[in-house]
């Protein structure tokens, strides 16, 4: 559960975006499309508390996993400056992933901006699997936007929204999705990643559409493994009463969870 | 051989390092990643009487080699932790206590009579110090008469070895460790977390959903290791010393300060097997230094040189 | 224009960054860094009535994200700061702000008399919060009634604008603030260090000559941030907020808990320029958020959202 | 006064202790022997503060300078793996240094372990002006020796000690030193930096041989410039009296005193 995977590539794939990939036998394995990896950063005391990473492929042959991941803060920012060869500590893969079976109708992939990197690990296996698959992204910029044919090569149907225009449709992702549905162009399941307003309009408007909708949630975490309650999300009131949870641990009952169960 | 084994009043430690409340669950979360049966012991996530959901998030954020946590003793409850925690953690191989919480002294003495005859605990540590609830927690642990009054109420009632988790947020640390020994209690737990706050500035408010928090990690061991210091030179009780341990170096100021035991917190969310980590280390320690226990060691800054 | 001028009370600074105490001598050796005209003033080391040698070394050690210092008042006494530092401040291009410490109500008062005819200063800091002195320091304000005590006679001699800098090793702070302002302070200095010890385990004694210190810098900056917000919160008196400020974003959050202006502290000495550099991020910032002045900012954690 | 320096060479010269050629103009030309650089390690919070270090070598036409350090913690780890072409962040050259002249007779170098430092940067100066140099080197054993031979190429008299005797004459470098005196081989200035107990005995024997002493000290520091006195070490009775400190502060009145000026 624990492990050191070496730094196998670094690379630079959009404005402050960042590919790494790793090798460690073990993760690469185990992980599941929605799992994360808990990681610590250098040795120090500061930054001091491990960090999530959605883990954005794995391939058990290579012994190889990636990571997909913004460079945002002082954390981030030493990650990048990692270089092939270096260690890096992960625990995981943590998490409940995206269960997928029974999948009714194509896959609608749903990611806002860096929230593409557990939804890349899940098309490859959805794709591998032979699902019919469906991208919509969306980010500030075509700038931000990772180079969606490195990760996705087998092919699958993409539309890009970007909120200034520069690359595919003028708005947000989430509008983007809508225009399909209200056209009747497009049904099946959807999986989201992103920001939490995009994951709420998502939420809300499914209230209308309603498809299946799991999202992978993120929120700050301390453990990662369950043991502090620092990473919590309200449940959605159907799911409280005596006994139950009024709050989930996102490391531990997500990240992914079911549009029902939370409260956003 | 050496050995590691302490004693506090009447509660004995196969082992002089436990992992401190609220970090380490109910003992489930890390039991894949350590043999619990290393440890001198797991002091359970803070307990209450009735189930408590705790704050909103956020409820943590990293400061400069800290954290602050505003969990707001999310628990199960004193009849949740007895039916679905309790069970497990009795064959859990290592010194279990429990660390209870009220918001008014009678739900202290009812969770101290009711957990005194549960089987299986080794201690119970009344948490005093906890600065993320609106009702009781801390403001028990700022007044000398307040403690006192508490633990006239509770000591006699608790028929199992007695802690006090006491709070660094306060004028005279000594003089409330002092009422602990006045009143009975078997031993003092130092420190809780102080409070703190990050402020948001993009939001332009408080960060955590509780606005303020605890503060804990490696940024407040001096605070901590003081205040052991300064407990053991003024008051004959024995101390549990935590705050900001990472590494056999940074136990060993606390033995030396005059802890018998320490409790290991926010390090086992950076290094899951820090505790079994520190354990070792402690007995290279001993070997290399040629000494016989751990209490050679404890209090040993106070002798002079 | 945007403009950064602030006003505690009678004190009126072009900025709102300030040099803390002791970490900026008496102004000179950072001279040749930085252009003290750029900055809102110099609050020089704790002065005392007479000469003072200090602690014996070791008089600093690093911690996680900090440090202690034990320097012990080291300063040449009224007489010795009058004749060979005075002549020198008073031309220096920025507000200059004594730190005084006594032993005695006495010599508190002495200082307050003598300087408020001294030309050239802008205020006075009453240091009530010195963990590293055996007499006075942090006594004088770990009690309200001392504290009041203390300012009745002070504040009727000092004709400067005076303001009193508090200890974060209270279990109250809004009540010693409380009694700041009852008793005519202009301003509160929040926070002075908090007590620490390092023990050098191969010596298995304290670290630091004086065994104890204060600690400073980044680790605490989440406690000084929430003093500052529990202060202005609950007790009317302007703020000059400190404690681990390092950067533009950290200044930001300590106005927006209330101070109307900041001092630094121990980034001095970790990069000298960092004064003039958080005033430019500061204009910036202002700049960015199209605003016209630091006061929209100040106490912005506060309002409603 | 503060300068961005970039790493040239990194050499590891013996057990634990690396060599670090750096560039930066004003530097290489302002040093003196016996002045310091306060560095500090990495932009975050943990290390905190700078480090100071000896200048161990400059050279102005190369606009070059070097330092030796030894790892022995936290900071000296990291900057263990510096690679050339990074930065780093430089206060100085500070402090007082070794002021030469007039010198009489030879000059006599008594290094303790990284205590050497300093004086190869002073052996260089004094190489250059034509005098003659003796070097007495002291360490617990021959691995934690620098060899000398890449420092000193112009030649030096060197004589060695060690404690476990793996190199030169068992013993402290002061009982070495002391042999010279009793037979009366040798006088002249001595120049002397290593660990406190070393320079206490010096300062103690040097009573009865009464040469020219001084040597650099090495305390915690803070500041480094003066500002917050955290640096001190205690004057000796005879520079006591009114107004006179009762200590001096080693970043500023040293690191280089007489050895008549301090108590150790
Ligand atoms: C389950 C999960 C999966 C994630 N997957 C990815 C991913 O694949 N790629 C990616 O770029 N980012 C991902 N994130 C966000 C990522 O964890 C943060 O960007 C990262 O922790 C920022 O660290 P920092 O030190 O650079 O920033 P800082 O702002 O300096 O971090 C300070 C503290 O805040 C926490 N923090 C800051 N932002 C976030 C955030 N958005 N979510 C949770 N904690 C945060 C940090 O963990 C740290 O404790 C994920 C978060 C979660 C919870
Ligand atoms: C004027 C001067 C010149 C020096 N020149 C050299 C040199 O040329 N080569 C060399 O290897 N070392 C030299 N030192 C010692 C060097 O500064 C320390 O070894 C270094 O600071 C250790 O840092 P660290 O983070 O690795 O160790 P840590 O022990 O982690 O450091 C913790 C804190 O203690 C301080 N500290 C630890 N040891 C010392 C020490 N011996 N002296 C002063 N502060 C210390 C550090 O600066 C830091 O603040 C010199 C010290 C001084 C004062
Ligand atoms: C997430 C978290 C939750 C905590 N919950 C409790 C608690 O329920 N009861 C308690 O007495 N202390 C609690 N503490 C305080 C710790 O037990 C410990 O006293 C403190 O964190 C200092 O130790 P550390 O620096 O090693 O973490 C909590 C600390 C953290 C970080
Ligand atoms: C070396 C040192 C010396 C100090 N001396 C004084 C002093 O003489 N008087 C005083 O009121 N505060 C003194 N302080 C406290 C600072 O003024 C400041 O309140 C504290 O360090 C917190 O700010 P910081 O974290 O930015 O350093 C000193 C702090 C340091 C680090
Ligand atoms: S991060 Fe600790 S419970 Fe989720
Ligand atoms: S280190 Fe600050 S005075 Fe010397």
């Amino acid at each position: 559960m624990q492990a050191e995977a070496i730094v196998r590539k670094l690379e630079k794939v959009a404005e402050d975006i960042i590919y790494l990939k790793l090798e460690e036998k073990s993760i690469a394995q185990l992980a599941l499309p929605g799992q994360f990896l808990h990681i610590r950063i250098g040795r120090g005391v500061a930054p001091l508390l491990r960090r999530p990473f959605s883990i954005a492929g794995a391939s058990p042959e290579e012994k190889a996993f990636s990571i997909l991941f913004r460079v945002s803060g002082e954390g981030t920012r030493l990650m990048s400056g990692l270089r092939p060869g270096d260690r890096m500590d992960c625990l995981g893969p943590l998490g409940r992933g995206f269960h997928t079976a029974p999948l009714k109708g194509a896959a609608l992939m749903v990611a806002g901006g860096i929230g593409i990197a557990p939804l890349l690990f899940l098309a490859q296996h959805l794709l591998g699997a032979g699902h019919k698959l469906v991208f919509f992204y969306g980010a500030p910029s075509a700038g931000e936007m990772v180079c969606l044919e490195r990760f996705l090569f087998n092919g699958a149907e993409t539309w890009l929204a970007t909120e200034d225009g520069s690359a595919g449709r003028r708005g947000t992702v989430v509008d983007l999705l809508e225009g399909f549905f209200l056209e009747g162009r497009i049904s099946g399941s959807v999986f989201a990643c992103g920001p939490r307003p995009m994951l709420k309009a998502l939420q809300e408007k499914n209230e209308q559409w309603k498809m299946p909708l799991k999202f992978s949630l993120e929120e700050r975490m301390a453990c990662g493994v369950g043991a502090c309650q620092g990473c919590v999300v309200a449940s959605s009131p159907d799911f409280m009463g005596w006994g139950a949870r009024q709050y989930h641990r996102v490391c531990l009952e997500g990240p992914v969870f079911d549009a029902g169960e939370v409260l956003l | 051989m050496t050995t590691l084994s302490t004693v506090l009043g009447p509660l004995e430690l196969s082992c002089p390092v436990l992992a401190a409340s609220g970090t380490f669950g109910f003992g489930e979360e890390y039991s894949s990643m350590l043999d619990l049966s290393e440890l001198g012991g797991v002091v359970v996530k803070g307990l209450t009487l009735e189930p408590r959901w705790g704050n909103p998030p956020p409820r943590v954020v990293e400061t400069p080699a800290g954290m602050l946590n505003a969990i707001g003793l999310q628990n199960p409850g004193l009849e949740g932790f007895l039916e679905r925690e309790m069970p497990r953690l009795r064959h859990c191989g290592t010194a279990v206590i429990v660390n209870i919480n009220g918001e008014t002294e009678e739900e202290f003495a009812v969770l101290a009579r009711e957990l005194s005859s549960v089987e299986g605990l080794a201690a119970l540590e009344l948490n005093v110090s906890c600065p993320n609830v609106p009702l009781g927690g801390i403001t028990f642990g700022s007044s000398t008469p307040i403690l006192q009054k508490l633990l006239k109420k509770v000591r006699p009632l608790c028929r199992l070895p007695l802690l006090v988790k006491l709070s660094p947020n306060v004028t005279d640390i000594a003089g409330l460790a002092r009422v602990c020994r006045d009143e009975g209690a078997d031993a003092v737990s130092l420190i809780n977390t102080l409070k703190g706050m990050v402020i948001d500035t993009a939001a332009k408010t408080p960060l955590l959903g509780n606005k303020t928090g605890g503060l804990s990690g490696p940024a407040i061991r001096p605070v901590a290791v003081r205040m052991v210091y300064e407990v053991f030179q003024e008051v004959n009780i024995p101390i549990i010393g935590m705050g900001g341990i990472m590494s056999t170096e940074d136990a060993l100021q606390f033995f030396m300060a005059g802890a018998r035991a320490v409790a290991v917190g926010t390090a086992n969310f950076v290094e899951p097997r820090i505790m079994p980590q520190i354990i070792s280390g402690l007995r290279a320690y001993l070997e290399e230094e040629d000494l016989e226990d751990i209490g050679s060691v404890i209090g040993a800054a106070h002798r002079e040189t």
